[in-house]
């Protein structure tokens, strides 16, 4: 059998040494009404021959982003990955070690964790990260959720219709057990007008969750929104992109009491959507507040700097029923990726990726809205993805331009109604200009194309 | 060996990474492209290395972890079995790790295959009928079951049913789950055999009770024999049985939590079905649940319509989304190649390795350490150090540091609550006996060693026996050119 | 600059501890007019995201073995590689250090080494392994080298014509320079009829060189060549098939005095052919001739048992002009993948790949036969590659088989006059069934097509 | 820490890697497919272990290294610069690492552009316009060299030039290539300086004189600035000058070996252009020669027809081959990658940078260590503990080994051996001024620490000074159950 190393030999001795005649005999506590009288209905065993033969059949049968050109974006982004990223988080001693319960058999997670923390804290403003949620939609529930807590009384939580619609969908179902409501406020401009949440906004508010970029990749108010927020006393809570803060103002200079991200873009594959990262900063003064694991300094019993896992009476295993949050398994492997990527680029490279995104992503918005019949859908700065109204239906505009080996955008139609005839294009630094031109020459061909068709 | 930290060893002007030149046509600054107010003054501060320095920093940090790669490690309810390296290999096909998750179905007919084919394997191995893969995690996978039974007792008119019982031995995870979900949790004892109390949970059984999580075989490793009883209990007071499936490693082709009468159950696929820990994770918490109860699952769910399959979002009934696009396909695909190399052979043999395996252990060291709660175990046992604390004052603390010196990482210690000085050791079926036995050997040697010099164990690992009052006392969580030298 | 760390401080610093005002002054001992006064004439520099791009579209223009359907041999073979090779041969440590010099820092590699060594002596049933030689075609010069310092005085090397022509072009040059001959013996049948042997060998005769199974894939009458050879007072030397031992007699069980092999088969991809693995393994009593690396056991200074580069008087680096090789850098990385390959397979492992092998060979070749027209060129058993006669010109019948996914074999025409109408079909384990109907069916059908065409 | 063979902890049964089952018809055992008498009685005594055994044993091993990307390793004439990560990365990719060597041209048209395109830049970098990416190794390379050079001489009726000159500082792979082509070794002194000496020289220069064989700059660190007059010299007599690569790395884009008269070179890829060493190889020996001797190169060679390139095998002149297949690929690609990360910038830089480091080092040290041959050096240079050895009876040695417990691997010691108690350090371009002085502290340490103390070192690592006498008087080579314990 594979990985099992019981040789029958092994097996006889064993059972000697507990006393029993058969392994049948140490399942005696299963009582027999409930055991299984067949085997498990799953295909027979494959060895790595022939799983990794099946693996590459299917394997070829998807469009991955590497085939095909890939302007997708809405949380999850074609960056580059440098190579360093793969070949240090696939060291056995990082993948395959656990949790660092024992300090000292794991001070390289626990070192790395912490370097992740600074890395978030630095990056986003704000004071403590945590060492990674789950992913960036539940981690806006969760920040949520830390917001009522740390403004007890209050139950409304306010949040921009320009958030992911996956976050909001997220937020909707932790909240419908608890008692709290969940008001949306529409962004028919494509961001939040703060006069919108002037008048939303009142004593019971808890918090407010705004994403910048948004979802449709174009720029809040941010700080204006902050103001508001704070004037009310509730707790201010940005999603942001990480990638974005190459350029743009950080989440705690402008104003944010809880930062969160999808980390994707920091190293993680692709990889049909998960596992991801979520990230999360606070302020200091809800460090006691904050879910998930913490790593911290502190010296050993000769005095030596060193690492543990710390603040665990937040924590489900030591509170069971009063802890912060249910969180246990997080996302080690890719806070440690994003340490990795972030330390490889540096300061000046995510500058930089973020101002090839910024610049492509504008160029690739001037080539398509030169093309007849399409405009910007709203008219507001963007980082590095945008919408644009399109002349034709949505959908099979897109299979068309993916049967020319284009992944061309999203339908906005998908997740609002009222944009059906709007397409979110992202751009990364990976896209080159010949990317982009191909693409706007392929959407002109078929706008063309299809007018002929129309007129005929 | 240093303990720089990779700011201590930056330095201005140096970088790893480059960025090609702008091919698109620069025509203004950026403060054109982005009005100014948006703009950060400056670069956020990150470390400024060479690749060099990068890479030997993150090579020799790692060779300060345990892993399973490099040695046993017993951490019992966390089931460190071996990763097999082809998984690391096929996950890394880009066929399968390059797909956006928003691209249309038509472009990713191989990858729902086998997620869809993951869903029938994990129902069939749970005998629960309805699945969800979205959970990131087991303690996910546990709020989403939750949530799931609180719109069905709000479907169904009973939004009185406000209480979540639990056994005294649960994970912890189970009432942080619970109250995250709304509910209520009562505490239900253990009774001396280590089992559920049926009395105590007869009394707290009544029309507030929505759901009873079990874990099963339970975290002392006992296989809860009474669970026919327990179930039929909750069913006929109108409750719900969720089964914490952490433990699912001891019953794989032996029997079906749908057979022994839960309702709802989670995996961890990164443990029972062996996806790499990762220092934390990630990890994978799918839910199976009955029948009644799959109108409530989370979408989307992958479905098949002749040769052809896609998600579903179209149910009506649906809690929603616990978190953003599918789920961690890279631990589901993980746990597809391991039940697929294994088959259902090879699965019900994991099963019966991993007790025989953890029963042997047992065998080994029982005339040594207490077991309180008998000579015989599934896949796990709890035993404890409360005799050599008495006697010698050697604690189950100083044995796990202890262990540590000779390359092996400690068991779960200090859990489950119910054991003093408990010591919860998984061995998992892919270890040998030749390693049990060493292992056992130097558990035995350690119960001999003074005192005084197990308190000051480890004696050969980089650290020992951090300050972790002061860690907690004084929170320093990111570097600063302050915070260095505290 | 790429991977460069120095800042211009750091210059300026380092500069002034030398002495010299800048870096020109250090290159002053290289006379001005040697000093090349324009920039080297090669491509501008190419960032990371630049030059994988630029690879990916170089691999596009590849048909590479996992997208065509390979039956190619002649050396090299599309054998599987379990993925822990690759896991651990990726591990920094031993892909990135040098010849293990100083034994204490390097005892990953020696012991590794001379667990593949253990490997090599079971494998082949000789007593003594080095470390590796470049690859199978000079590790027949280095062992006819050998084997003409074993026997000094005697001039004359017979070789076989079914030896890999490759090889014996290698041979052919290393022996040009040195005072000997090298005779290829004809095999008109696919093998060394021992009678042409006899008829060859004399006592000038230094050594015989064969190799079993042989270029054609067919079997050598090995044992009896042996004994002709021994008889005459001569070497033998047995180039082998590491995969083949999995069911073949062992060299030295059939009488080898030194082997040899290209060990690509064990674990190393095809890579177009290098670098590859040359191994060789010989008997006890001429330890002290073998070239290359050897590692042996010792003791330290404690009594502890360990590693060293050991007999190091055979080599260059101490003997210079008398050392019985040039051989410095060798394929260390290699034999640590032929090390993990054996382990991971085991004998069990490596007897059913073998088995496999013949058996889909054979398989292979009752297909092929039965198209009409299709004959075996050899009436001789073979293990996993066969020679077949076709009735059709050879290369227009491989560019169509090649446009149908078919990398289907080897000219044999390009080595051998007397063979222009023969292909050379190698099977692995690797290959399915459904692999070899379909090259069967591709080959009739052009067959069919092809006489149909003829017809009209 | 165990040093246990993997033979040792083998087990009857165990495996790791399974093969599937039969696909094709099995219609008859194996002796009826071949005769009985070819095939083996047993299955070769190989271990038999698990996955995890494996990975276990070699991870563990691994970490009993010291290596680039984990220590400084400053081993002279070896180069022991950084390996880029994206070099690993690219190489694997299917459709690099799948090409069958004997594929047609037609299918392999992006493989052969590389090929060729390195040939162009390395004969740009060396000055010498015809080439041969077919050496497997620099010892390969310089072998091929003569066994061109060889050719040569027959060629045009001058086979009486059977003469190889080789410095004193030389290889030792050069008097060994030598005598391996054929031809006798004559020794050229070195001067006080540490240069050829010219008188010498001159003397051994007759019409038997075929090549000499220069290493440039040489194994002292010093570039021979009469290199001009030594190859005036040769030609003038008839003969060829090699010049061994070894040390490319000090003149990238400076000064080319045809500019200075070089009528052959080789190239160590695997160094100058950082393929990763493995632990002892593999290499890549490319040389590149004059046109003059372009025709006697190993076939095949890539040419550019049109768009297309094919392999040229028909070179009538040609020495015909020095190995099987092409070369050695996978490090050319690896060199082609560095070289097209750089540029012509980038690779000057290299050598700007080398030379600094090596100049850097040498004046922190040359205080405390003798540098006997100046104190400027190109990219590495020779130090020697002779002083030490005299006043303190600290050996080379004893520095070298005492370095292991530092961190550090240890310099080429003892080599070359015109200087006693030799140290040759090269630190590369790739370390930063930091490690640098790191370093230059440690071994200013050392000098000042007790001998006895020294005669010791290491302290810190898994094993300590070696037996070797006892390795080589009794030779161990392979583990047998009598040899274990030997």
């Amino acid at each position: 059998m594979s990985y099992l190393l019981n040789t029958p030999e092994d097996k006889d001795a064993m059972l000697a040494s507990i006393g029993v005649k058969s392994i049948e005999e140490l399942f005696a506590p299963i009582p027999a009404e409930l055991r299984m009288h067949r085997p498990l209905n799953i295909p027979p065993a494959m060895t790595e021959i022939e799983l990794t033969s099946h693996l590459a059949a299917l394997a070829d049968r998807n469009q991955a982003a590497g085939s095909a050109i890939c302007f997708l974006g809405g949380g999850a982004y074609d960056h580059f990955i440098p190579s360093v990223v793969d070949a240090i988080s696939g060291r056995s001693e990082y993948y395959t070690a656990y949790t660092p319960y024992q300090a000292e058999a794991s001070q390289g997670s626990l070192q790395a964790f912490y370097e992740y923390q600074t890395m978030m804290a630095n990056l986003t403003g704000l004071e403590v990260s945590n060492a990674s949620l789950y992913e960036g939609g539940s981690a806006v529930a969760e920040a949520v959720l830390m917001a009522t807590n740390l403004v007890e009384g209050r139950k409304k939580v306010l949040i921009a219709g320009s958030v992911h619609p996956e976050y909001r969908k997220t937020l909707q179902t932790y909240a419908a057990t608890l008692d709290m409501t969940v008001q949306t406020l529409p962004t028919p401009e494509g961001f939040l007008n703060p006069d919108d949440l002037k008048a939303a906004i009142d004593s019971q508010t808890a918090c407010v969750v705004l994403q910048h970029p948004n979802f449709f990749g174009t720029l809040e108010e941010a700080r204006t929104i902050g103001e508001i927020t704070k004037a009310a006393g509730a707790i201010f809570i940005v999603s942001f992109d990480p990638i974005s803060l190459g350029l743009l103002e950080r989440p705690g200079d402008y104003g944010a009491d809880i930062a969160i991200a999808e980390g994707q873009s920091l190293g993680t594959p692709l990889g049909y959507g998960g596992p991801y990262l979520g990230i999360m900063t606070c302020r200091n003064e809800y460090v006691r507040k904050i879910p998930g694991r913490l790593v911290g300094q502190t010296v050993d019993r000769t005095g030596k700097r060193c690492w543990v896992l710390t603040l665990q009476t937040r924590e489900q295993h030591i509170r069971r029923d009063k802890a912060t949050s249910n969180i246990c398994t997080n996302q080690g492997l890719f806070a440690l990726r994003a340490a990795i990527y972030l330390t490889a680029l540096g300061p000046q490279g995510l500058k930089e990726t973020a101002e090839l995104c910024l610049r492509k992503a504008t160029y690739a918005a001037r080539q398509l809205t030169a093309i007849p019949g399409i405009s910007l859908r709203f008219n507001r700065p963007f980082f590095k993805e945008f919408s644009i109204r399109v002349p034709a239906k949505v959908e099979p505009l897109l299979i068309t331009l993916r049967e020319q080996g284009y992944l061309a955008g999203l339908n906005l139609g998908r997740w609002y109604p009222n944009l059906t005839d709007s397409i979110s294009v992202a751009v990364t630094e990976k896209r080159t200009k010949a990317d982009i031109d191909g693409l706007a020459q392929a959407i002109k061909h078929r706008l063309e194309s299809g007018a002929l068709a129309a007129s005929l | 060996q240093s303990t720089e930290l990779i700011y201590e060893i930056s330095k201005p002007g140096r970088r790893a990474h480059r960025l090609p030149p702008c091919d698109v046509p620069v025509t203004e600054p950026v403060d054109q492209l982005v009005p100014p107010q948006y703009l950060a003054k400056n670069a956020p501060p990150l470390p400024e290395v060479a690749e060099i320095d990068l890479v030997r920093h993150f090579n020799n940090l790692s060779t300060r972890n345990m892993s399973i790669d490099t040695n046993f490690y017993p951490l019992g309810s966390c089931t460190m079995k071996y990763n097999p390296k082809r998984h690391e290999r096929i996950a890394a096909m880009p066929g399968l790790a390059g797909l956006h998750p928003l691209q249309d179905d038509d472009t990713v007919q191989g990858m729902l295959e086998i997620l869809f084919e993951m869903q029938e394997f994990l129902t069939e191995i749970s005998g629960l009928p309805a699945i969800s893969l979205q959970p990131a995690a087991g303690a996910h996978g546990e709020l989403t079951a939750l949530y799931v039974a609180a719109a069905y007792f709000r479907d169904i008119g009973q939004t009185q049913r406000k209480r979540v019982l639990v056994p005294d031995s649960a994970h912890g995870t189970n009432p942080a789950s619970a109250v995250l979900a709304g509910f209520e949790v009562v505490t239900v004892k253990s009774d001396s055999r280590g089992l559920v109390d049926l009395n105590d949970l007869k009394s707290k059984i009544d029309d507030r009770a929505a759901v009873f999580m079990i874990t099963n075989p339970n975290t002392l490793g006992l296989f809860e024999s009474q669970i026919r009883t327990i179930t039929d209990l909750m069913h006929e007071a109108g409750g719900l049985v969720y089964l914490d499936g952490a433990n699912m490693n001891a019953i794989l082709g032996i029997t079906r939590p749908g057979d022994f009468g839960a309702d709802m159950q989670h995996y961890n696929v990164h443990k029972t079905f062996t996806g790499p820990h990762g220092g934390g994770g990630p990890g994978s918490g799918p839910i199976t649940v009955r029948d009644f109860l799959a109108p409530y699952l989370p979408t989307p769910i992958v479905v098949k319509e002749g040769d052809r399959f896609r998600l579903d979002f179209n149910r009506p009934k649906s809690i929603g989304r616990v978190r953003s696009f599918f789920g961690n396909v890279g631990i589901l695909l993980r746990g597809y190649c391991y039940i697929r190399t294994l088959g259902p052979d090879g699965l019900k043999a994991v099963s019966e390795n991993a007790v025989l395996n953890a029963n042997y252990l047992l065998s080994r060291l029982k005339d040594v350490y207490d077991v309180p709660h008998g000579d015989r175990c599934m896949h796990e046992f709890v035993a404890s150090a409360r005799k050599l604390r008495r006697e010698k004052k050697i604690s189950t603390m100083d044995i796990a540091k202890r262990l540590l010196d000779f390359g092996y990482h400690a068991p779960t210690v200090y859990f489950p609550l119910v054991v003093p000085e408990a010591m919860m050791i998984e061995p998992t079926e892919t270890e040998s006996k030749e390693t049990l036995d060493a292992f056992a050997d130097t558990l035995i040697r350690i119960a001999s060693e003074e005192a005084d010099f197990l308190h000051a164990a480890p004696h050969t690992m980089i650290i020992s026996r951090p300050d972790e009052v002061k860690a907690a006392r004084e929170p320093v969580l990111a570097w600063t050119p302050q915070s260095a030298g505290k």
